[in-house]
């Protein structure tokens, strides 16, 4: 049964199957109750479900995580929503010391089945604050399972298996696609965590995406067709847990590869995917892994934005310098 | 403390009621004073008009207006002098308006050309904060640096409703009682953060009753009474000026307008409601107490009136003037020098740009 | 909320004086009930005893004693049922052990074992805080989960005097009034953070008086006064047991210990104020009340210090039991399941062992 | 003037000498006051330059830097004590949307020149959250510089240029090494921000560290000469700026390099080490470049913390599998 909808909508029959099939579910934020949350995704939530179930609560992000660490311990699932990537720093101390933390430190006694959503990423022409990738944090903060759909099916299917998860989850919706309209089939929807997507297969290079990043490898990777190079794509879906296998065979098939990802590039995951690629791929290289990240920069004014981003030309400048001379 | 202290907290301080005529047992205004805060209250609705048509407009990509808050804004603006620091948030255009930044600054960030389009130190007026309540912290610290350098600076820190529940909010008022730093805390309660109402953040009597439990005096005032909040703000400034510490003063008011052009009011608030408010409006309460003891007349109102549309005009022309975004600028502000990986980028992107020349 | 009930978060509630005569006004305490406690204080004191020569004899690593303090220990554990939720601290190990977790289980972290010695989950204890603060905002979570569940449980949640200064505490507080959770908070002040005095914490004229700024009920008790913290407890639990809501206690007591072993509270207190706390010894105020109404006698006196002894001489030998620490833990618990990356990194950990047993 | 002082003393000495050289200076955080901090680095100056210069606060770490950030927005240079590394998390947001990003925000009206001193690492057998590497957090923030030293005299100089750099430092010092005394000449002590110092030179290959890992790496390097192994070492002394000259010369040299850091690997300053050496000296490697680091867990309890900590005989694993066959 596939339909059209946006990832916001994909998003929301998530939330709406997940609240449907587990009562100990629970939704809630700043925002999130009648008015449906600032994009939308919680629409109609409260209504349906009532406001046990989803509601809004005082503005202050550490109260909001760490109230849901609290009900993950007794026994709830909830899905808590930051309003935006930077305002999800005041709640840094709880996703890191507790959230992260909470099942090792009880010996698994005291599992925190609970998803922290996170509206993400820019391209959308915000102010400052609203535009952050952040995912970098969370990733280098073990015990955090991180999540980045780059599509309406795996949005719907990823935050399913989040918010079944026995660990606690950030899952991180690329807000430029939250009105995409994309065919969907929920029913057949199902990605598992910590398995990559080769999403487009290649010969000659391939890039290594997550999140709003895929679309812009995607559409590289059809401008050099159109030149005549065939570039692969893998979308990992899942960055913590990676999945080395699903990469490593792409790159080393290959030899040559990209990674594409919009946060800055200093001690990001790209960086840690350079690292780790290197690593298993080494003997398999024709050229270095290179990166196409944003500058190390704060996120720019939004007439600025486009500067910072990573774009096909950015992408398909970088292919070009994968030493491709030695190949003759 | 005493209880009485403590209920001041949850009365509510007014001088001029909506009608316009004084309140019961207040002191008559300064009928000039108030003269010259009426016309700043004409100059900020027309700011706060000319902002949100900028918006539907396209040129401006947003606006969270402050229509019903203007005397709120004119009056914390107004009760500072020019060696003191204003902390405004995203809502408080009008209040660094008032304090004399130039309008066309203050909107060039909504514009998108960079993060804060006026001069922060110059001003002594901080970048408007977005990242809620944590803008207080630095108004404390700016505060306690004057004192140890034996300065008599006051500092305004504004926030919202909603922002007092943050954990920053809580950190500020508590580090401004422990060091007596003097700062005036002004809430400027407008009923709603975005959709949530006051009662989802808070089930304390008033906000301004928060002071207690940092040993600090709290005011409560009507936000929509021009005359009473040049009392009651005055009388905090000239506190903290005299080193007896910080205050905490609630303004009871209202969002008119939706949380910005971007937001649907409709889905969480009743018309009724806004139209409740809309009566209480900020101008014509002093507008009819002036007129009432003639110190206002229609010669003077058109005056006010024609030099805001002349602001208006000069603003409206000053946005509209575009200069083309430096991709320099990126890296140049980062640190004081950029470091040897910034020049590296600055340098590839340059390269982008003259391989996209070349073709 | 009225100025009474302000006001009353500044006076101190006390049953019993510091001589163990009944206070001016009181009611009698129930004295079988009150030597049960005393033998709980009994067994605290002797906790903090034996912990503390554990330090000194190298067996545990740290320990921060709640000696002083042993009277809230034992009465916040004491006011609730099996159902309820105790948030401890690093300090709050009586508190803890009084609820019935066994002493070595709770006194195993400090050996360095691991991080939580207990069963959490099964024992209705979190596990002792350490970042300050912090834990507030999981007991209103599993006190809004009971409610939502519409269970009847209590959550009981410890800080200290520094703790209040935190963000968290102020977002706890916050979030319990709104949503009316079953929370008590109870904050032993103790007067020190380590070395900072209260006065550079809060110059409130009480900590409990920042319940006013939530909305909740605010009382000061005495801290070493058992039948005193009993009564307020029982009553703040009992209040959250009916939907009521949470409330802020505050006990005025002191750290009569240094903060913990490694400290040096001679940098920054003079003996005579320890002396003097010294002196109100929350032990002999009981011990005086009940051999005074002649409830206790030197027999019932013996018979709880044997069996005080007892207790510490299994945990002396309970803890004195090493169990080689298996590196394998290290990975197992991160995650329900271990990633693929762990499950890697742990054969590569068994890899070394391997080659060093080769050798 | 050499004298024998702890790495401490050096800190103490820093702060010392620059609150004399600068009215400006003022130190204030949890217990630094009358206690002189809990590893006594500030000892004795609230006594000698009164309660204005260095001064308790309220419990309250976002409080601190927060109102810091203010102080340097009016003319001081603060210099904060973050009491260990895990409990800078609350201040994570004053830290990452405002300390970093001031300067930027304004075009550099309003820069922030305060420094965040965070006794830092673990190999002390300390409790949770007494021993967290955090770097990776503040290296992944544009606009803050990473400093973290790894003997007395670089302690010395480097907090001495922190706090008269224009620009917000976050200072991390390696807390096991608090009380290991050392000769150090303080006069002649001159770090320059951004600049690593090769502390040994060695043929074979690599090894690139910082703070606590450095005396490690030393060790190993030590320990491979007695083998046959000829192993250089660079200090990276400063984490951002990044010294990319010096490490990738040494690298260039040797054709082999091993990363040593004590923080969990993923998505860390040793992976982007990692990456950024294979980008500048792909065609001089003659084998991947080996991570030696944490393991992706939290840290753990006192008596485990030898299993996870980076140690020479894991290091020379690592240089043994640098593919030395190959070499033949
Ligand atoms: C830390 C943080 N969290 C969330 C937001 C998103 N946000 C922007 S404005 C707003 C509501 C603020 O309400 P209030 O403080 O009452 O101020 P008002 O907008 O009514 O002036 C929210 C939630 C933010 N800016 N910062
Ligand atoms: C967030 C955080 N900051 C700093 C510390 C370090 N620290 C441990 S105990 C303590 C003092 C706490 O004082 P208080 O809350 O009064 O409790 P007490 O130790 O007196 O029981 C400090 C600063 C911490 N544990 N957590
Ligand atoms: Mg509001
Ligand atoms: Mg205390």
């Amino acid at each position: 049964m596939t339909a059209k909808m946006t990832m916001a909508q994909a998003i929301n029959s998530a939330l709406r199957d997940a609240m449907t099939a587990d009562e100990s579910v629970v939704v809630f934020g700043e925002d999130v109750g009648p008015l449906g949350g600032v994009f939308r995704v919680t629409e109609g939530l409260t209504h349906d479900f009532g406001e046990d179930r989803c509601f809004d609560t005082p503005l202050a992000e550490s109260g909001i995580v760490g109230m849901a660490a609290g009900m993950a311990m007794n026994g709830m699932r909830p899905v808590v929503e930051m309003q935006f990537d930077a305002f999800a720093y005041p709640a840094f101390e709880q996703v890191v010391s507790h959230v992260a933390k909470f099942g090792n430190r009880t010996r698994g006694r005291l599992r925190l089945p609970m998803v922290i959503r996170i509206p993400y990423a820019g391209g959308i022409g915000g102010v400052e604050h609203h535009c952050d990738s952040s995912e970098a944090y969370y990733a280098h903060t073990a015990g955090l399972t991180v999540l980045a759909p780059a599509n309406n099916t795996d949005a719907y299917a990823l935050l399913r298996a989040a918010i079944e998860s026995p660990d606690p989850v950030v899952y991180l919706e690329p807000k430029r696609h939250y009105f995409s309209n994309e065919a969907v089939d929920l029913a057949a929807a199902d990605s598992t965590i910590g398995r990559a997507a080769v999403v487009r297969n290649g010969r000659d290079a391939t890039l290594i995406a997550y999140g709003p990043s895929v679309p812009i490898a995607l559409a590289a990777a059809e401008e050099a067709a159109t030149e005549g190079r065939d570039l692969g794509v893998v979308d990992l879906r899942s960055i913590v847990p990676f999945d080395d296998d699903t990469v490593c065979e792409q790159v080393k098939h290959t030899g040559r590869a990209v990674v594409v990802a919009e946060a800055p590039g200093f001690a990001s995951v790209a960086s840690e995917i350079a690292a780790r690629v290197t690593e298993h791929c080494f003997h398999y290289l024709e050229a270095p892994v290179r990166r196409v990240t944003g500058f190390d920069i704060p996120y720019p004014a939004p007439k600025l934005e486009h500067f910072h981003l990573p774009d096909t030309a950015r992408i398909l400048d970088a292919v070009d310098e994968l030493q491709w001379e030695d190949a003759l | 403390m005493s209880s009485d202290q403590r209920d001041a907290a949850s009365a509510t301080m007014r001088v001029l009621d909506e009608a316009g005529d004084l309140a019961d047992g207040a002191d008559r205004p300064d009928a000039d004073g108030l003269l010259a805060g009426y016309r700043q209250l004409v100059h900020g609705r027309r700011l706060n008009e000319l902002a949100g048509a900028l918006v539907r407009q396209g040129r401006l990509a947003v606006y969270p207006s402050s229509r019903g808050q203007e005397a709120c804004q004119v009056a914390c603006a107004a009760a500072l002098s020019e060696g003191d620091w204003l902390f405004p948030t995203y809502r408080d255009a009008v209040a660094i308006a008032t304090r004399g930044v130039d309008p066309v600054e203050v909107l060039s960030m909504l514009k998108g050309d960079w993060h804060c389009g006026y001069d922060a130190a110059r001003h002594r007026v901080a970048p408007q904060a977005t990242p809620l309540a944590t803008q207080l912290l630095h108004a404390v610290g700016v505060a306690h640096a004057a004192r140890l350098k034996g300065e008599d600076t006051v500092v305004m820190a504004l926030c919202g409703d909603g922002a007092t529940s943050e954990g920053d909010f809580h950190e500020a008022c508590n580090f401004a009682a422990v060091f007596a730093a003097p700062v005036v805390f002004f809430v400027q309660n407008n009923k709603y953060a975005i959709s949530v109402p006051l009662a989802r953040q808070s089930v304390a009597p008033s906000l301004a009753s928060k002071a207690v439990g940092y040993g600090m005096p709290g005011v409560r005032v009507d936000g929509n009474d021009l005359a009473a909040l040049s009392t009651v703000l005055g009388d905090a400034v000239e506190r903290g000026r005299r080193g007896a510490g910080p205050t905490l003063v609630e303004a009871d008011t209202y969002r008119v307008e939706a949380h910005t052009n971007a937001d649907d009011a409709t889905r969480y608030r009743t018309a009724d409601e806004v139209d409740e408010w809309a009566g209480r409006d900020p101008l014509t309460r002093v507008s009819a107490y002036l007129r009432g003891v003639g110190v206002l007349d229609d010669d003077i109102e058109a005056e006010f009136t024609t030099d805001a549309d002349r602001m208006a005009a000069r603003v409206r022309e000053g946005l509209g003037v575009d200069v083309a975004p430096d991709p320099g600028e990126l890296f140049a502000h980062v640190y004081a020098t950029p470091t040897q990986q910034l020049v590296q980028q600055r340098a590839a992107l340059q390269a982008e740009f003259d391989v996209e020349e070349a073709r």
